[in-house]
């Protein structure tokens, strides 16, 4: 085909789309999806970065490719149903309207480029008036009251939103089962028993109470500590064995957060 | 200047020079019209012929008609002095993304964030404010409509970075309507089982799409969304 | 122009010619002199026949030499039809960009240029020349930190032209309230967060980052702001 985009961006899904139909040939009912997958991958690999949100348009691109596929191809009803076959159609001629408007705004924004670089060849004369007229001027400021100005400011200090995917759910764990069984051996007497609650007390943290458990068992599986519950939900006790040898500690298995 | 103007008219054509001379934003011919108490077709022709005989003579300033209004600025030939003096690039070039965004508000305006969205098929609002703060687009009026929108349109800032008096002097959107081939490969694209072909004639029937496809001229609906 | 000039004059004169033109102030000889890497005396002489050119062709405007430059300016001959124009034509309203850099000097004082730009995330250089210029805010003092800024505050003639006696009976900005494109992004489940510079780095990465990575242009960062 003798077709060529000139840029080689992918700004959204239906840039996306695009860019693969009109250099693969792509064909969304008969094409195999993998082919599609094959044509992103050597995309990808043309750009030489990825981002997470070009990744993210293609999942989803991807996903409506999918369905619309399966939709053709597993087996419809006995009953041909004709609304089904049109609802397909005009679902199609959508998708094409909407690409070629993509086109089509896709090529005005180039030309849009060409006019705003001839134009930046000059500068505009933005000097004013000259002292001698300035007593002339009018009050630009007629008829703005204080609290146009407030408003004025408000609009001009409000916090511009800075927008970014919440990931404080898959924030990296800190505290380390390590770190928790050395505080326990520095932090516990060596004598007599603890309770678990004891052990996390003013924890705050799920995690670091998670932690502080898995260190216990850590304790316990090095055979340091004997660890009792006397009844369900009760308080667990933890009690040093005598004699245990401390040094070993240091030894143990590394969790991964 | 030309032999055959009058007293008149040459008085006009300084009026004009120092009024050019001191304003900020470019000024509109009817302004300078009513200033003058003359028509605006005078005013025009003068500015016209003032602007063809700073070309004529190699002037390092041209006048140029811009934003609405008529404007003194450097000649574009002499971009790499100015460069160097002005320094600070005050043309600063935008992201694609927000160009092809600023394509749509400006030949869509008045439009809301969620239809330029929707031609787009992602997410604007980055685009938006940026364009907005930039100074590109403004709100121009809220959509009567059920959610009040805000409907977005170009300013004047816009004209004087694309160089152009009004919204209408931008190429016709027609001429970037993609030609048959690329209606072609895209409908190939998105071409459905062969074994539907009959059914593809009666659906076509209803769009234009097959039409085009066919290599005929017609119209791409491109510009049906409201 | 003069038929004994050479083209290597006329080129010098273009380029004079059109930095004057785009200077908000007097260019000073020996700065136009490194520019074009030539003698001083030499700048000097061109702007002077530039200067009685204008003179003799009985422009509307002059090139004059003031206040330790060069600068063009309205004719004194023209003088009342720049009146004219000050009185009627220009619009008497500040944009509402402009109002709100004023805002941002009236609230933040002392400011520099700098900050209000950062602030207001667009260059704001004619802006506050003209606010300068209108006598609504001046410079109050200077940056004793690495650059020495000129900070700006507001005049005497702007709390008269408020109706208020001092900068701290304007209405307090109270507590920010979002606007609707923020609530709209908080509704979406996005966390809008105004502390967070580095991550708006990165998010603008994300959305234009495509042309970037595809390497065609070079792009200056639309946003600025660091």
């Amino acid at each position: 085909m003798s077709v060529t985009v000139t840029t080689p961006v992918y700004e959204g899904p239906f840039d996306l789309l695009l860019n693969l139909i009109l250099r693969e040939e792509v064909e969304l009912y008969e094409v195999s999806l993998s082919s599609i997958v094959d044509a992103y991958l050597v995309e990808l690999e043309n750009l030489g970065s990825c981002d997470l949100e070009m990744t993210t348009e293609f999942l989803l691109i991807a996903a409506i490719l999918l369905e619309l596929k399966t939709r053709r191809l597993l087996p419809t009803d006995d009953r041909f149903d004709i609304d089904d076959e049109f609802g397909l159609w005009e679902e199609r001629d959508l998708l094409l309207a909407r690409l070629l408007e993509c086109k089509t705004f896709k090529d005005a924004a180039i030309q849009l480029r060409r006019l705003a670089a001839d134009a930046s060849l000059s500068w505009p004369r933005r000097a004013g008036l000259e002292d001698a007229f300035l007593h002339l001027a009018p009050d630009l400021l007629a008829g703005v009251s204080p609290v146009d100005l407030r408003d004025a400011g408000r609009r001009a200090l409000a916090p511009k939103p800075v927008f970014h995917i919440d990931t404080e759910h898959i924030a990296p764990i800190r505290v380390s089962v390590a770190d928790a069984v050395r505080e326990i051996v520095n932090d516990i007497p060596h004598e007599g028993t603890v309770t678990f609650r004891t052990l996390t007390d003013g924890m705050v943290d799920r995690i670091a109470i998670v932690v502080r458990f898995l260190a216990v068992l850590e304790l316990f599986k090095q055979g340091v500590v004997e660890i009792d519950q006397a009844e369900m939900f009760g308080d667990i006790h933890v009690s040093w064995l005598p004699g245990a040898d401390l040094a070993d500690i240091d030894l143990i298995d590394v969790y991964e957060g | 200047m030309g032999d055959e103007t009058t007293d008149e008219e040459l008085d006009i054509r300084r009026a004009i020079e120092a009024i050019l001379m001191v304003s900020i934003d470019p000024v509109a011919p009817n302004l300078l019209a009513q200033l003058m108490e003359m028509p605006t077709k005078k005013v025009e022709a003068i500015c016209s012929s003032l602007a063809d005989e700073y070309e004529a003579e190699g002037r390092g300033f041209c006048l140029v008609r811009i934003g609405g209004g008529y404007r003194f600025q450097s000649s574009p030939a002499q971009a790499a002095w100015v460069e160097r003096f002005v320094l600070e690039g005050q043309h600063s070039r935008l992201t694609s993304a927000a160009l092809e965004t600023l394509a749509i508000v400006a030949y869509k305006q008045p439009i809301s964030r969620n239809q330029v969205s929707a031609i787009r098929g992602v997410d604007v609002d980055t685009v938006i404010r940026t364009l907005q703060q930039r100074g590109y687009i403004e709100v121009v009026s809220t959509d009567p409509g059920p959610g009040n929108a805000l409907m977005f349109g170009t300013t004047r800032e816009f004209l004087e970075s694309m160089g152009i008096d009004k919204v209408s002097d931008l190429p016709s959107l027609g001429d970037f309507v993609p030609g048959p081939e690329i209606v072609e490969a895209l409908e190939r694209g998105l071409l459905a089982d062969p074994d539907v072909v009959e059914l593809e004639a009666e659906g076509d029937a209803g769009s234009e799409g097959g039409e085009v496809a066919g290599g005929s001229d017609a119209e791409v609906p491109v510009d049906d969304r409201s």
